[in-house]
């Protein structure tokens, strides 16, 4: 490892691996980040990938650093086509320092590629699938981390194969050290890492897998779901951890079937989570109506891919807000969550359980495939008083669920726990949750349920400000832009802007307000073709929005590219 | 235990008078306090309709939800929490129309909950159009040259499906009615009771006489561990067989095979988060 | 008939109806108002009742006037309870001035009640079932109208019953009518209601009845849904037509199944209607993208009741408005027609499906329990160029449904029409309708989905200025409380007060800016309790809504109701 | 005419190598040259998964709706216009999963469309996950101590709905597989295909030697004329027969019973509006 620090190199890397799904990347990537992370280098990895198991044009994108990243880059410091297809999908995003690795054998013509014979030197290893760990050692060796974790890792990783395999795969990452090794001595590629230990020790999350480890800080007992990307690794992640925590895992027949579970399984005092998209999402729109008329809990992850209709379903992009806002037919109140990095993501999981419980209404965790399959390494999730704040009562005789009270909300009580009845109906009710058509009551009741939003606003997440609070134009970004948002901003030092970047989407947070004023200038960020959330801020805070910034082709935004974009709309200080 | 038990005072019951929803509701009432099943334990789930506003007629815990989807919720409740006795209730609109995939995937997962259709063979509270088990011909205000489908058969698509538990009664067997209310109840798993019940507003077809004259009681010979005689009767369209059709005490519960209850018993409502287990998943990841 | 005009006598008087379902007075309702209708007067009936076959508490309010009334009203002229629920329910509504004409056998004792003995007057015709008829006789008489005319409706109305039930009924009339003329000489009830003969040609429609006479002229061929209440009557109403019309009429297994059959009967030419209220549309939410998606034309009918869930399934609501303009995940356009009375129920269904043709987008016609069960006598339905303007192109062998153009709009084909293969796809897909993951094509093609939003607004229908254009308040209101407010303002005269009622609720038409910009204070009225369109309009139109009037207990509002609210929040003329 | 006929030129197929889709293609495209159908009067609806994909690679009019929906979609298809040959085409999850409502009630329709179900025992598109039809037992990515549920038996389900016409084929019969699917096209109303398909990249269990082994052709002494026999066959769970079950001449097709086609023949699209029926209806109206 470079030890003495050169002036001007980069802190910061950026490796791009492309090629078609089931030629290895997940593998590469994964191998990366875990060996660069325990080397003590900060690392962000996000994908793209197409929506078909074999074949087509998938990349990755791992940026190295020495200290926390966590937004995409255009740039490409280092990029390894695995195939032709790859080669000419990101080729335009390469600039003359860009180093490109990869194995010619395989690859059309392609001036200043460096040869890298992935499939030799796998062959001479013993067989040309270890490919992958040839990858790894090589960008190990050319970044100088030591040759024993390589190994380290890879005997853990083939662990439950058999030991020729493991042994191929270490010669195979071996031979690949050894390149990556000559390659760094010639000095191709200039950087200037820091490792820190501390890092070592960190976490290396997926956006899934923060809102599953979330899930079950927040007591998430149940999950049922059906499949759909981008909402899927939730609810893998979830199925691989139900035998250690006694979850109960269904996989529905459809998403009408896992919403209505959801709400039977809360009804019955379970923790209840569902994972979908906003296509599941809106077929379970119904569904959410009846957790706003029984005041049931609930807690859904929805995670965005670009829509209309099935659209580009591993893709991302943050079309669904409208949807999340207003979903369900009738008036009653919700919350929606959007989180901005992988650790707001599980605070923000974590903590819907508890709201939800505590409010007694569907709680939306609003993320994107950017996030979800984004992996950084995070020094701690907050596990601190991990009891749930369990909300329900035990009955007497004479209880009833929908109790009119000052604050809306009506003591919870569970079936089979006391010795009252527990009733909820979907009709409009009485206070015993029996069907009622007594049009006084009706009022009664929706003003009940309505009073619900204002105590919310009791725990609403205040939007944080990025940069000093001595702006003139104000950056409104929510959701997956945060960390594009910060960076793009931490690029454009010295002039008067600064970002303010939500996270609780409804109801809005009152605490907006006085930022908002204070802007001359306002412009939105978001991931969309209408600008969802600028219309909403506008209508809320009664603000009038400058410049809409939006992207919609299924890709995040890249921090160049907003910098870039924010440059040209900024104002002149004064 | 009495019927009485379950009686709701001071109620308002929605139901047209000489309506067959009185006499499920009180063979119900019946059958639940013969087999001394406390209200505090029981849950009822249903959907919309006159039959499924069945549970807010006698003591019980209720989850009333939306048209279609009393499958699913009864299913999470029985998972959530074993020990309650779950029962999910309604018309064969809301059971076999809407929802149609709850009943098909429901047999598939095996809960142990008891599935009471009312099986008016029209749609009640909507005004009498047809329900999928309406006969062809039936002219209703939407149907004016009269059903033109095939109807639907829940016994045998139930027995197609390999369901544990399906049985067929009428109204107006008072007795049989309850028998098989209960053996369905104490059926460990899935069980479909279909109860044909006369709407007397809107169903001019299938009356009080018509089903008196196209029904009859299964044989006793009848042997509801033979699938294929299940099904075979189960086809039988001229006059409807009732009882018992089918029953096999082999399949696999649903709610048993969950790994949740493997080895603790309580609901889940009665457990801890796992704190430390979480705590030494985080750790596991921290290292290579 | 009284010919000679007194003075200060009433021209409006409101006749009010209670008893359980199954007592007659649907039937009374429709002789009534039918022969009412025949004698020349304006009728205006509308319901409210129990989401019950039998039993409970229903009534029926018939306005009978010299002029076009279309408002509820709070003021009871003359009641006829049929039951003592009926009575305990509406006695808070009557004045001194009420005349209450009830069969005493059947009532609980009430002070001013005059007794008309309708069973016995029945039992003496034959068959107490015979009430109905004597009730019809007994207003009949009361109102002076001819019993020749009563006569041959009764004849009609039973034609197809036994000479003896035709007898029954008739003998029973007449009897009622005599019982009618006998109350009318003693002078108790006082009015001058002038028939004119216009009316008596005039057509007798009921909302659900206008919609689809409105569907019918818009040239739909093709009714797939599923029964739900209030937008069943639609489904019954074209049912009733089918084999007249060569409709393809289908009860859908659900809701989902009806808005996709709904699409693929627009894919292969039909010109494809669904009927649905809030619930069942929040499962289209799927299907309605999907429309977006393939852009295809599809026409939505939605019956809005109280919600959320469940809710009061045969009450009034306008609470789906924000699920109306939000249903669907990701980003397409859609039209948003809400009618204000039955003349343009009519005029908009029927455009409706001209106009989702045109652009290729969902059209939603939001109506509720109130207008669609609400009757009145209209001169004539607009029926000339009685064409669809149906858009389909015969394709050649390079036809491509998708084909990028200007306005967004690409020539749609039909399969087995011409020589070209039209696909459509979920997915984003190319000019040809195949799936891509091109993703410079994925923001071409939302951009031209987009565009057609702007083309649309061309047609933008203008909102209605309710009064003089001298205002400083301007009251804005939207769908079916059009008449009440007119009604109200009417009431208001020589206050500097307008209305402004929207008929288009997305996109929002921009003729109305100057309108709202002149206004000092703006309200809104509307039938829901968070006042969806006021939060819309402020965010459209950038305006601040003073005061939002807004009703939600399950009943329209009427016009003293509304007039009194106005009167409470009018600023002083200055 | 030639299968090649239905080649659409230069198309990236999203399948991977070796999977049975690729001869789920073949034989419908061989079997729709035998049959002559034009592309121009061929419409294939499909839902969403890797089966689903399937119309994109022939020369035919697509409609490629939701997950789950090609159903509702080509049963309005057919009866907006009933000269089209109308194809349901897509994976396990998408037509029993998904769409298994109206998988039911589209049988009890019966419109006279061909149903095509590539069923290959798991969800392919999202990556493995248990299918309606996966086997007891299979480990997947959600399923991790195997799947606990009854597998769903179309065929069984469809016979038990009286469907008018069911078949099974495997993709590695070739013969058998055109036979198969030209018989159900030409069949005048509902006709189920199931097409065992392996998986090869998530279904290990299932794979082509797997179906070898478990499957057999139906005797040609089975009588498809009886739906108990091939209720009882297509119960057979060991070894899986391959065929035409079941096949009924005698049940009414949807879109015939259809009052618009009862004089009028033409698809909807060319007929006028009827404007002096709606104003002999409205003049109706204004007199008593
Ligand atoms: C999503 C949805 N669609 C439609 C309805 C309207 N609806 C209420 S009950 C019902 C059918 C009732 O028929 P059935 O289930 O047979 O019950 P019955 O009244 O005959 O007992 C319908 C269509 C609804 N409440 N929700
Ligand atoms: C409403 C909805 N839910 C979920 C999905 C995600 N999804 C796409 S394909 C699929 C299952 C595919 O399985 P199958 O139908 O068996 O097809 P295969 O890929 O195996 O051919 C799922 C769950 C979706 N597109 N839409
Ligand atoms: S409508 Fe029919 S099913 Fe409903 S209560 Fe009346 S008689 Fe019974
Ligand atoms: S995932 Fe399976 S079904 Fe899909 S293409 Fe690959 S092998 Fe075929
Ligand atoms: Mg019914
Ligand atoms: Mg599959």
């Amino acid at each position: 490892m470079h030890s003495s620090p050169k002036k001007n190199l980069p802190e910061d890397i950026c490796i791009v691996l492309g090629g078609a799904a089931g030629q290895g990347i997940q593998t590469i990537e994964t191998g990366l980040t875990r060996l660069l992370k325990q080397s003590g280098y900060h690392v962000f990895a996000s994908k793209e990938y197409m929506s078909r198991i074999r074949g087509g044009s998938n990349s990755t994108q791992i940026r190295v650093s020495s200290g926390p990243v966590a937004a995409p880059l255009e740039r490409i410091d280092l990029f390894i086509p695995l195939d032709g297809a790859a080669l000419t999908h990101l080729c335009p995003r390469l600039q003359a320092a860009s180093l490109v690795l990869g194995d010619r054998a395989n690859l059309p013509a392609y001036p200043g590629l460096i040869d890298m014979p992935l499939t030799t030197i796998a062959q001479q290893a013993g067989d040309h699938r270890y490919a992958s760990s040839v990858t790894i050692g090589a960008v190990v060796g050319l970044l100088g981390i030591c040759l024993e974790l390589l190994d380290d890792y890879l005997q853990q990783r083939f662990s439950d194969h058999p030991s020729t395999i493991i042994a191929g795969n270490r010669v195979a990452a071996a031979a690949g050290y050894q390149y990556g090794q000559k390659l760094a001595k010639t000095g191709t590629m200039q950087f200037e890492l820091k490792a820190l230990a501390s890092v070592t020790g960190d976490l290396l999350l997926s956006g899934s897998e923060v809102i599953g480890l979330g899930a079950l800080a927040g007591g998430c007992n149940f999950i049922s779901s059906y499949p759909m990307s981008p909402g899927t690794g939730v609810l893998t992640f979830l199925a691989e951890q139900a035998d250690e925590f006694g979850l109960v895992v269904d996989q529905a027949e459809d998403e009408i079937a896992a919403i209505n579970m959801a709400l039977g399984a809360w009804y019955a005092g379970a923790r209840a989570l569902v994972s979908t998209s906003g296509g599941g999402f809106a077929l379970m729109s119904e569904g959410f109506s009846l957790a706003g008329m029984i005041e049931s809990p609930l807690v859904v992850h929805l995670a965005q891919r670009p829509g209309p209709a099935t659209g580009l379903p591993t893709h991302t992009e943050q079309g669904d807000l409208q949807l999340a806002l207003h979903a369900g037919h009738g008036e009653f109140p919700c919350l929606v969550l959007a989180p901005g990095s992988l650790q707001e993501a599980f605070s923000l999981t974590r903590r819907a359980f508890d709201l939800a419980d505590k409010y007694q209404l569907p709680v939306i965790i609003l993320t994107d495939q950017f996030l979800l399959d984004s992996l950084t390494n995070i020094p701690a999730l907050d596990l601190h008083n991990l009891q749930p704040h369990q909300q329900f009562v035990e009955t007497d005789t004479d209880y009833a669920r929908y109790r009119l009270t000052a604050s809306g909300l009506s003591p919870r009580g569970l079936p089979g726990h006391g010795a009252g009845l527990v009733c909820v109906d979907s009709d409009e009710h009485d206070e015993a949750g029996h069907i009622s058509e007594d049009l006084v009551l009706r009022t009664a009741m929706t003003d009940k349920r309505l009073r619900k939003q204002s105590e919310l606003l009791q725990d609403a997440i205040a939007p944080q400000l990025l940069g000093s609070d001595d702006f003139h134009t104000l950056v409104v970004c929510w959701g997956s832009t945060y960390h594009v948002l910060r960076e793009a901003l931490g690029a454009l030092k010295g002039l008067p802007v600064a970002g303010l970047h939500f996270s609780q989407l409804y109801p809005l947070p009152p605490q907006a307000t006085a930022w908002l004023r204070q802007a001359r200038q306002l412009l939105v960020v978001e991931g969309n073709a209408t600008g969802q959330f600028a219309s909403l801020l506008e209508q809320a805070y009664d603000c009038t929005v400058e410049h809409r910034i939006l992207k919609y082709n299924g890709l995040p935004f890249t921090v160049e590219e907003l910098k870039q974009r924010l440059q040209s709309l900024l104002d002149a200080p004064d | 235990m009495k019927a009485q038990n379950y009686d709701r005072p001071n109620i308002d019951i929605a139901w047209c008078p000489g309506c067959g929803n009185f006499a499920i509701l009180k063979i119900l009432k019946q059958a639940l306090a013969e087999l001394a099943i406390p209200p505090q334990n029981l849950v009822i789930t249903s959907g919309i309709g006159q039959a499924a506003k069945t549970p807010h007629y006698l003591q019980t815990h209720i989850f009333n939800g939306l048209h279609g989807r009393a499958l699913p919720a009864a299913t999470a409740i029985k998972a959530a929490n074993p020990q309650l006795t779950v029962i999910a209730e309604g018309g064969d609109g809301d059971m076999y129309g809407e929802g149609g995939n709850h009943f098909m995937h429901t047999i598939r997962r095996n809960p142990d909950l008891t599935h009471l259709v009312h099986n008016n063979m029209v749609y009640g509270l909507t005004k009498g159009q047809a329900s999928p088990t309406s006969q062809r011909g039936l002219v209703t205000p939407l149907q004016i040259d009269g059903v033109c489908q095939e109807p639907f058969n829940p016994l045998s698509v139930a027995i197609a499906l390999n369901a544990s538990f399906v049985a067929r009664v009428f109204v107006g067997a008072f007795e049989q009615g309850v028998a098989v209310f209960k053996a369905a109840i104490q059926h460990h798993g899935y069980a479909l009771v279909d109860i044909l019940q006369p709407c007397v507003t809107f169903n001019k077809l299938n009356t009080y006489a018509w089903f008196e004259e196209h029904t009859y009681p299964l044989e006793n010979s009848h042997d509801p561990g033979s699938r294929e005689q299940a099904f075979a009767r189960a086809c039988e369209m001229e006059r409807l067989p009732l009882g018992i059709f089918y029953r096999s005490q082999d399949r696999k519960v649903f709610e048993k095979q969950l790994s949740a209850y493997r080895e603790d018993q309580r609901p889940l409502y009665q457990r801890p988060l796992e704190s430390t287990k979480l705590q030494n998943l985080l750790d596991t990841n921290r290292s290579l």
